[in-house]
């Protein structure tokens, strides 16, 4: 099965080890991911928060070059799924949009890819029964709180990945890696990362109250697919921790990197030293590298 | 005479835009004396759609009197016949008013009112009329402010699209 | 006293374009509160995203374009999914942030480095179709003057490599300044 | 001969200001047939009524027009009127320019040239109407009441006194439904079980009323006065006339831990049993899906040694029962949202999160804690409950737009319960509106507030999640217009109150029609609200909206009445304008048959010559005590053979034609 691949600009940077878990994991899964050639950024919060046309413009030119290649979209990282296809349902519904669209971009575009998180391909196309039958190191024992965030889950009808108040789908995928899964509260509230350069103190919260109640339900690491969220809960833990007066310390992993050591993959090639919290001590406790 | 610049302005249907921009001062008795009123025929079930403009009435509401209601059992019982008779005759647009879905005084008979409206709008299209001049509409016997609003809508739709001229048999 | 005869007629022009930008129609919106009871970010804002509808309701649009709480709101859109009236609560916050740029009203100082971050962005994607995270760190810290910030992530996260120190910059770059160019005419130079 | 006359009603003024009457009876003069138009002030009063049997002697009229108000209004007193002066009754036609003309176009010519149109409409309608006759039907005078809670309790037992025989379909083994579960009532707080088991005791002991318990409506068939039911008795494996409900067989049942659904799951019932003590009839049923008999080949057996009159019959085998009925009560009832589209409230992931139903049996003493509140997930005694109003009503975009109307109340009474029982504990209650419409509500509330302190928070709950060993309910104080968070060791939500999972489909069995959120539709929401659109059956509680007991009873008692009414004729007066079929076109085709909503068409078989041949041939023909003249029939017939009489092609065409004009 073969798909366009966006990585978008996290992935190309502070996500690196995203990008690759991926890379590897699809290749062990048997998904081939074509990059979408010469890809631009989506334009994040910041392009539909100051013009609704750059908002759409900037994931629609990436849209049509997909199109151009005649693949669906699988888009990593939260952020860039949310927008790609926020782009894709506003061109959808408004007829007219659409057309100032392709004359911004001077590109055709006829709504024909679908764009999907790599989690929904996995779970999808892949099916969590290729997903058993090919684990090597089954994650047993590894307590997790899948933690979805914003991006993946809401708004209802921009976004149709999974229930915006109780998802499961990370879940799924994780169980048929073998882990546990805690179910709890937080697992789509907002951690506040938009404001993670401009209203730290804010996001210092944010992240407290989460992590906590994820500590609280006996989860040993997170799971998440979002580079942002991912960022924000690892890098924030420590002053969130000492803000709170407790001492939790829960790595922030990928979905992939922990799906790519069940897999069988080398961890060395997983990124798993790129984390503020490092999950290796965790992960060699539970005899999983 | 709005006919020729609302005709041009439907430039895209291959219908009565071509046909009228050539053919129309000729055509229709009121056409060329500058006081076209069009003239719609509204078919209303007696349960729900007849019931809510009652209410229209009742509650004193105005709406444009280019609106004549022939008033039928149930919006099941329109035969697609009665709805080209009136186009046939001269009518300018035609509605249809009946319960909502699941709603219906006979319990079902909507449902089949529902499936014949897009027949007939696509018949209209095939026979060059356009097919806005055809609407349907739930409306309920406690939708007075409804009827009101979609008599209001569907006179300004057919308003701009001009007479019919298409259809209408030579008088 | 508030003469809301006169506020409702007189801001109904701005309610209307609100509701307009957002897709949305704020006048269904009857007071529950669980827009500002679901919000993580109500304890921080000086007026909650209920309370702005209100405002809207009753004319006084405007009023909400001072208020913190707009550039406070993270867009998460919990109050969108949770609004058992279907209005785009998340959608009106961010149709006030435009209009409030639009209008060139005063951004509160405390988050004026919102708006800094994303005229950085705009920038950095406008130069090179791509983000520039380093670059856009720096930026930020050079246009805030908070030099030392995060110092403590910022060097571990180049030694791991993570980030860059050059921007990547893509071959279309002409066409990305072509739609920034034609974004600005389509929507009347207001940048 | 065609003698039309054409009456125009000022109606003081309401017709008269704003249209012309005088111009449209000119118009009138000039139409075809038409050789009289008058007008007059009031042609619905009595000298009206006479100055239209007046014109119709002295101009020899065979058909009148009346242009007057709408015919939902006075279409049937100028039918009467027409009739007592020698015409035909359905040789009448209204023509509708009051509400449809003079009261919504102020302009008076406009109104008056439409005004004219629309009696130009009638008046070629009415030219081609030809008489019709109502036919008569008898009724069977005995009535079926489907549902056994407070509402068809109520109906049963009116019906029944009136001296008509009444038999109760009830789905659980006992009658008593939602208001057995109730612990107290709302605004007078005496016992639920207290005022509803007299009633429960009346009825099974009248000699009008027969019981069956534990049975569901299989199918209906028939029309009004005539519906032929077929009741499924479920396999109870009791035989009612040997037990005399001991109590033996329940008590030794080994199988004890089943949910029991009386007690909304929070109690435990054995494999064989009654609802509640109670119950009525007083005679057990075996769970087969759950019994060690059924599951396991013939093993145990105890209830069956253990039973002192050999009641126990495990051979028993559900019975499908046909009867006769002239009048359905529908009075089906309710059940409250699920919730599941709001996993925000955690209802069925925290087990201390429950609805008002839940609360009900943690309060009663006949419930599974004996009355003491307790809460679920540990039988702790909580110290501080939340109330959720709204839960699931009021929300659009969840799909359920409408109030529930009793949660107000009862959470009121909830929460003065729970004050009474634990005065420690504090209540808080997150609203939206509170509505207490109703006598003694308000004063019920304030007493809420004021004498036991219930703290209410105006704002509806965004979320709802556990921390340590309590649940912590945030929303916002819109009153104070902060966030608020309130730790509490039980939320109770009031959940939506809603028809039961299958009364759709029981009301296509019946024939009935329902709404979007399948409560069944009133004839009409004011001046018929207990009666269907379908003629014979009545509706009463809340299948047909949500509603509090003394609504429910009233409208029950209404329900019964309009039953009564009818059985107290000799015979019911059929619809005239009903479908026929023109059995020499007819080809036989059958289409009309599916799209028939009453199953009024059937095949027959006629004879018929051709040349010197007689063949048999099979038509539709109409049955109509079935047929309501919906006209579907018509419309589907490919030949013209099916006319639906009063809106025939012709009569309808002709209106099309005159408008068109």
């Amino acid at each position: 099965m073969k798909l366009a691949y966006y990585p978008g600009c996290s992935l190309c940077g502070t996500a690196r080890e995203y990008n690759i878990s991926t890379i590897k994991v699809s290749e062990k899964l048997g998904i081939e991911l074509e990059e979408i050639p010469d890809w631009s950024c989506c334009g994040a919060t910041s392009a539909h928060t100051s013009s609704p046309l750059l908002g759409v413009a900037l994931p629609a030119r990436n849209l049509a070059i997909a199109e151009e290649m005649g693949l669906d979209v699988a888009a990593p990282c939260a952020a860039c799924y949310h927008n790609l296809s926020a782009a894709r349902v506003k061109m959808d519904r408004d007829h007219l949009l659409r057309k100032r669209i392709e004359e911004i971009i001077d590109r055709k575009y006829r709504g024909k890819v679908k764009v999907l998180p790599l989690a929904e391909v996995i779970l999808s196309r892949v099916g969590l029964d290729a997903v058993r039958d090919s684990l090597v190191h089954p994650l047993a024992g590894l307590k997790m709180a899948a933690y979805y965030g914003c991006l993946m889950v809401r708004p209802k009808g921009i976004v149709d990945f999974d229930d915006p108040e109780n998802p499961t789908k990370l879940d799924q995928i994780m169980e048929a890696a073998g882990g546990e899964m805690v179910d709890w509260s937080h697992k789509t509230e907002c951690c506040g990362a938009s404001l993670s350069l401009t209203g730290t103190e804010l996001c210092v919260d944010l992240v407290g109250r989460i992590l906590e109640r994820a500590a609280e339900e006996g989860a040993e690491c997170i799971v998440t697919a979002c580079p942002f969220c991912q960022a924000n809960l690892d890098m924030r833990q420590a002053e969130a921790a000492t803000k709170l007066k407790t001492d939790f310390r829960l790595p922030v992993l990928y979905f992939t990197q922990l799906l790519g050591i069940a897999l069988g993959l080398p961890a060395g090639e997983l990124g798993l030293d790129s984390h503020v919290v490092d999950p290796r001590p965790l992960l060699r406790e539970k005899g999983l590298i | 005479m709005p006919v020729n610049e609302s005709a041009a302005a439907e430039a895209e249907m291959m219908t009565e835009a071509e046909m009228t921009t050539d053919g129309a001062s000729g055509a229709g008795a009121d056409a060329g004396t500058g006081t076209w009123e069009p003239r719609i025929v509204a078919f209303c079930c007696n349960w729900c759609s007849y019931a809510g403009a009652d209410l229209a009435g009742t509650s004193r509401k105005q709406y444009p009197a280019n609106i004549r209601i022939v008033r039928v059992p149930c919006s099941g019982r329109i035969n697609p016949q009665y709805i080209l008779r009136a186009f046939q005759r001269g009518a300018d647009g035609v509605m249809v008013a009946g319960c909502h879905p699941g709603d219906c005084h006979y319990t079902t008979g909507n449902y089949y009112t529902r499936r014949r409206f897009s027949v007939v709008q696509r018949f209209l299209e095939y026979v060059g009329l356009h097919p806005d001049r055809f609407s349907g509409h739930w409306i309920s016997g406690s939708e007075g402010e409804k009827f009101v609003q979609t008599a209001r809508e569907f006179t300004e739709k057919v308003r701009s699209l001009g007479p019919n001229e298409k259809m209408r048999d030579v008088l | 006293m508030l003469n809301l005869q006169a506020t409702i007629g007189a801001g109904r022009e701005f309610t209307d374009e609100i509701n307009h930008e957002a897709g949305t129609d704020i006048n269904r919106c009857y007071q529950c509160g669980t827009c500002s009871g679901g919000c993580p970010l109500f304890y921080a804002m000086d007026i909650g995203p209920r309370q702005v509808m209100r405002l809207l309701q009753t004319g006084l649009g405007e009023e909400a374009l001072r208020a913190r709480s707009i550039w406070i709101c993270a867009t998460c859109d919990t109050c969108t999914v949770r609004c058992p009236r279907e209005i785009n609560v998340a959608g009106v916050m961010e149709a006030l942030r435009i209009q409030a740029r639009r209008r060139g009203y005063r951004i509160p100082a405390a988050v004026r480095k919102v708006r800094i971050l994303t005229d950085l962005f705009l920038g950095s994607v406008r130069r090179s179709g791509r983000i520039f995270e380093l670059g856009l760190v720096q930026g930020m810290k050079m246009r805030t003057g908070e030099l030392l910030k995060d110092v403590g992530m910022g060097i571990p996260m180049l030694l791991k490599g993570k980030l860059s120190l050059r921007p990547h910059r893509i071959r279309g770059r002409a066409e990305i300044e072509r739609i920034y160019r034609k974004v600005q005419e389509m929507e009347g130079g207001s940048r | 001969m065609k003698r039309i006359g054409v009456f125009v009603c000022h109606c003081g003024t309401n017709i008269a200001a704003t249209v012309d009457v005088e111009k449209v009876a000119e118009s009138a003069r000039h139409l075809p047939h038409v050789v009289f138009a008058t007008t007059y002030k009031f042609m619905c009063a009595d000298p009206g009524q006479k100055l239209i049997a007046d014109a119709i002697r002295e101009h020899a009229l065979n058909r009148v027009v009346v242009a007057a108000c709408s015919p939902h209004m006075h279409e049937r007193t100028f039918r009467k009127a027409v009739e007592r002066a020698g015409v035909n009754p359905y040789l009448m036609e209204v023509a509708n320019v009051r509400e449809q003309c003079s009261w919504v176009h102020r302009d008076k010519p406009v109104g008056t040239e439409k005004a004219a149109a629309l009696v130009a409409a009638a008046v070629a309608k009415v030219a081609r109407n030809v008489p019709l006759e109502s036919g008569k039907l008898p009724v069977e005078r005995r009535a079926l009441v489907v549902g056994g809670g407070i509402a068809g309790i109520q109906a049963a037992l009116d019906i029944a006194e009136s001296g008509y025989h009444v038999t109760i379909v009830e789905r659980e083994q006992s009658v008593g439904g939602r208001m057995a579960q109730l612990d107290k009532t709302f605004p007078t707080l005496d016992c639920s079980s207290c005022i509803l088991t007299p009633k429960m005791v009346d009825v099974g002991h009248h000699p009008m009323i027969e019981i069956c318990s534990y049975s569901e409506i299989e199918s209906v068939e028939g029309y009004v006065g005539n519906f032929e039911v077929t009741i499924r008795r479920k396999a109870t494996s009791v035989d009612p006339d040997v037990c005399t409900g001991c109590g033996e067989c329940w008590n030794r049942c080994p199988v004890k831990k089943l949910p029991s659904s009386f007690n909304m799951d929070l109690g435990h019932r054995p494999a064989i049993y009654v609802d509640f003590p109670q119950a009525i009839p007083n005679v057990p049923v075996i769970d087969r899906a759950n019994c060690t008999y059924y599951l396991r080949d013939g093993k145990c057996r105890v209830c069956e040694k253990v039973c002192p009159t050999k009641a126990i019959d495990f051979t028993l085998e559900d019975r499908l029962v046909k009867e006769r009925f002239g009048a359905i009560v529908m009075a089906t009832g309710f059940q409250t949202a699920s919730l599941q589209q709001y996993p925000e409230w955690g209802l069925g992931t925290y087990p201390d999160v429950v609805t008002g139903l839940h609360f009900e049996r943690l309060v009663s003493s006949t419930g599974p804690t004996e009355g003491k509140i307790k809460r679920p997930s540990d039988g702790k005694e909580p110290k501080s409950v939340v109330f959720v109003l709204c839960a699931g009503s009021r929300d659009e975009a969840r799909g359920r737009s409408y109030c529930s109307k009793a949660c107000c109340m009862y959470s009121a009474k909830q929460a003065i319960l729970l004050r009474e029982k634990i005065p420690q504990a504090q209540a808080h209650v997150f609203y939206m509106d509170i509505r207490t419409a109703g006598k003694d509500y308000e004063e019920f509330y304030m007493r809420a507030k004021e004498e036991y302190g219930v703290n209410y928070i105006r704002g509806r709950v965004a979320k709802v999640y556990p921390e340590k060993d309590h649940l912590v309910v945030r929303g916002e104080d819109t009153l104070l217009g902060r966030p608020v968070a309130v730790e509490a060791d039980m939320v109770v939500l009031a959940a939506a109150i809603e028809p039961r999972a299958d009364a759709a489909a029981l009301a296509q069995k019946v024939g009935i029609s329902y709404n979007r959120d399948h409560f069944f539709s009133e004839a009409h929401p004011k001046l018929r609200p207990v009666e269907s659109n379908t003629g014979g059956v009545f509706l009463a509680g809340c299948c047909q909206g949500p509603k509090d007991i003394p609504e429910t009873v009233a409208q029950a008692s209404a329900a019964a009445a309009k039953v009564v009414q009818m059985f107290s004729k000799d015979a019911l007066v059929s619809e005239a304008q009903l479908a026929s079929v023109n059995e020499a076109w007819c080809i036989g085709c059958f289409l009309c048959q599916p799209v028939c909503p009453y199953k009024a068409i059937q095949p027959k078989e006629i004879e018929e010559r051709r040349g010197r041949d007689k063949i048999k041939r099979t038509v539709s023909s109409v049955n109509t005590g079935l047929c309501q003249g919906c006209g579907a029939c018509a419309v589907a017939c490919p030949s013209g053979a099916m006319r639906l009489n009063g809106f025939t092609d012709e009569q309808i065409l002709a209106e099309v034609d005159a408008v068109c004009l």
